[in-house]
C-alpha cells in the first residue's frame, strides 16, 4: 500500500518528527511505499542541515536524509511555510537576496500542491503534528 | 490524476493565537486547483476562524478572515461547522461571517456556504472521506 | 504581595485557564491574552467557573486580542476590565510577579 | 469502511481525546500515542469516559510511547491494546481514512 | 549578585511529547549554580515527569528522568508535587521516583527531596516567589 | 522598573513573538527598562536572519533587531536550544563545522546563565510562550 506522511512539527521540541520516522521505518519494514512525505507548518524546520544536537541524542534530520537515501522517498519542504521560517536552499537564498542557506541533502522546497498531489496518488494519508 | 477524492480538511483550532488556522487556509487555496470534491469542517475551536467583526490592526497581523469570503471563487463551498461547538462557546450562526458562493448549477443563484451541522452529522461526514488533512 | 497571572490559551481546549483559576489567590490578577481571550465570553460552558472568580479576583483581557478575534466588549462576562499593551505593563509593574499558565 | 483516530494529546490538559470520543462511530479505531497514551490509564478522572467506548470502538495505545512515560500495561484500563509501529502502520492499512486530533 | 531570590521552575507539561520537561531540566541545572533559593512544583501534567520505569529505549530519545535524582548534588532539594493533580491522573507517591539528598545541616542525613503539597499549598508557594519561569 | 522578557515559541508559528513585542514596546513608552529579552525553546527561531515572511506580514526578526538597537535591548539566544535547532552564529559554526550561520544581526548566543541573571537583575520576570 502507498501511504503519505505529513510532518507539521519542529525537531526535539515536539514528537511528530520522531514518531513519524518510527511509523515510516516500520512501514517500509511491512512492505509498504512511502513515496513522499511532506513538511508543513514547523515541521519545515526538521530540514535544516545546521543542527547540533547533543552527542547523546538522535540527529533527526540526518536520519531522515539517510532514510530517505536508502528507500528513495521524496521529501517535500512547503516553500511558503520555510520561507516565514527561515529554510532556504541555494536556489531560493539567490532569488531572496540571502548570503546564506541551510537546507539539508535530501530534501526539496516545493509548494503546497505537492502535499494535495499526496494525498491523491497515496492510498492512505497519515498526519504527525500537534 | 482523473480520480476525485474526498478531501476534508479539519480545522480545530483558533485564529492567531496560532497560524495553523493560517496555513490550513492557504493549503485550501493551492488544493482547489486540484478539482477534487473539498470540504471544510470547522468544530472545537475553529468555529473562531469565521467569526465576524475580526479586527486585527493592534496586533500588526493580517487580518485573513475576508479570505473564507473569496473561497466561493476557487469552487470551495462546502463549510461544515459544528452546532455544539458554537453553543459550547457562546455563539450562534449569526456570529458568523455570510459566505457565499454562486451555484452554476443552478443559474448562478447566490447561496451559503455554510452549513450548520449537528456532531452526529460532522461525524457522518468524517466518515464519509478519502483523505483527511488536520489543523 | 499579589501575583499577576497570565492565560494564553482557549478554555475550550485546554486546561490552562481553570488551572489558573484554581491556584490563584483573592487578591489576585488575571489576564487573558492571545487565544485566551476566549476565557472572557459571556454565555459559554466555561462562563460560570469564570464569573464564579469575579470579585475575588481580578479580571482582565488583552483587548487588541479579543479585537482580533472579534470579540465585542458586549459579549463579554460583567466585571472583566480591557485593557491594551500598556494596561499590560501596567498590571505587571503594579503586582509582585507574574506567573504565566502556559 | 472506518476510520482510524490518532490522538496524541494528554487528555487532563487538551480536550482533543474527549472530542475524537465525541466523534468517532462505532466500529472505528482510536489509536493513543505520545501524551496522548495518558488517555490509556485506568482510575483516573477520564477514565470513565473512555472505557464507557471500549467494545463499540476499538482503542489502542501505542507501546513506545507508554514505557517511555512509565505506563505499565497493568495500568491501563482493561479492553485498550497495546500495539508497536508495526502495529500502527496495519491500523493505518486496514482503515479507510486516518484523522489525527491535533 | 548578592541578592539572594526566590526563583520558582512551574512544571505542567508531560514529558516525551514536547520539549519543555527537558529544556525546563537545564534551565534548574544551570541556574543551580547561581545561589539562589530553588523551588520546583509540578502539578498538572508536570506529575508525570517524575513517574517511576520510564524506558525511552523503543523510541530512541534520551530518558531524562534519572536526572532528577541528581538534582541534590546540586543542592536542588524542594520539589513540590500537588496532590490534586497526582489524584486526577490515578497516580500517588508511590509512582514517583525516589528522590533524596543530604542535608548538610543535619549531619549530612539522607532525607526526600518530593514534598507532596495540597492544590492550597501550592497557591501558597506561588505567592510566595520572586521570580517565577514557567514551561 | 526593570523588566525581563522570555519568549519561548517560534515566529509566525505562535503569537509569543508578537505579544512580547507589543509588550516591550509598551514598557518602553511607559519608561520602564527592559535590559534584555531572552530566546528560549523554539523562541530561538525568532533570530534567524534568513526568515522571508510575504510582503503583507510584518517582520519579526527585523522588527526585534530594530527595537533592541534602538532601546539598547540585549537580545540573548540560548546556545543549547539554538544547537538542537540549527540556529548558529559565525562563531559557533566554525566551531560545529557548519558550512553557513543564520543568527541575525542584534541577537548573540550565550548560555542558560544569562537567563537567571536576567531573573536576579530585573524588577519583574514575563514569559511569553505556549
Amino acid at each position: 500500500m502507498k501511504f503519505g506522511v505529513v510532518i507539521s512539527e519542529g525537531p526535539y521540541t515536539h514528537q511528530a518528527a520522531d514518531t513519524a520516522y518510527h511509523f515510516v521505518r516500520a512501514a517500509l519494514a511491512k512492505g509498504h511505499e512511502v513515496p513522499r512525505v511532506f513538511f508543513y507548518h514547523d515541521g519545515v524546520n526538521v530540514s535544516t542541515r545546521l543542527s547540533v544536537p547533543p552527542q547523546d541524542e538522535r540527529h533527526i534530520q540526518k536520519n531522515w536524509t539517510a532514510l530517505a537515501k536508502e528507500h528513495g522517498i521524496d521529501l517535500v519542504v512547503c516553500i511558503a511555510a520555510a520561507q516565514r521560517r527561515g529554510l532556504l536552499d541555494e536556489n531560493e537564498a539567490g532569488r531572496q537576496g540571502k548570503d546564506a542557506d541551510n537546507i539539508a541533502e535530501g530534501f526539496r522546497i516545493s509548494g503546497l500542491g505537492q502535499l494535495i498531489e499526496m494525498g491523491i496518488q497515496t492510498d492512505r494519508l497519515v498526519t504527525f503534528g500537534d | 490524476m482523473s480520480e476525485i477524492k474526498k478531501f476534508l480538511y479539519v480545522n480545530r483550532k483558533a485564529p492567531y493565537g496560532t497560524i495553523y488556522a493560517l496555513e490550513s487556509l492557504e493549503v485550501v487555496l493551492i488544493g482547489a486547483a486540484f478539482d477534487q470534491d473539498v470540504s471544510l469542517a470547522f468544530l472545537d475551536d475553529g468555529v473562531f476562524q469565521l467569526t465576524r467583526g475580526q479586527d486585527t490592526g493592534a496586533l500588526g497581523v493580517k487580518n485573513f478572515s475576508p479570505t473564507f469570503r473569496a473561497l466561493g471563487d476557487y469552487d470551495v463551498t462546502k463549510l461544515f461547522v459544528e452546532r455544539e461547538s458554537l453553543d459550547e462557546r457562546g455563539l450562534s450562526e449569526a456570529d458568523l461571517q455570510e459566505i457565499m458562493y454562486e451555484d452554476e448549477d443552478d443559474g448562478w443563484a447566490e447561496k451559503p456556504s455554510i452549513r450548520i451541522v449537528s456532531r452526529a452529522e460532522m461525524a457522518d461526514l468524517m466518515a464519509d472521506q478519502d483523505v483527511v488533512l488536520s489543523f | 504581595m499579589s501575583t499577576l497571572h497570565t492565560v494564553n490559551k482557549s478554555p475550550f481546549t485546554n486546561t490552562g485557564l481553570q488551572s489558573c483559576l484554581d491556584h490563584c489567590k483573592d487578591g489576585d490578577a488575571v489576564l487573558m491574552i492571545e487565544d485566551g481571550v476566549y476565557g472572557a465570553l459571556a454565555e459559554t460552558v466555561m462562563a460560570e467557573r469564570v464569573a464564579g472568580r469575579i470579585g475575588a479576583v481580578s479580571l482582565y483581557v488583552l483587548l487588541p486580542d479579543a479585537a482580533a478575534r472579534g470579540l465585542a466588549e458586549k459579549r463579554m462576562l460583567n466585571g472583566i476590565a480591557g485593557v491594551d499593551y500598556e494596561g499590560f505593563v501596567d498590571l505587571v509593574a503594579d503586582h509582585d510577579r507574574t506567573l504565566a499558565w502556559l
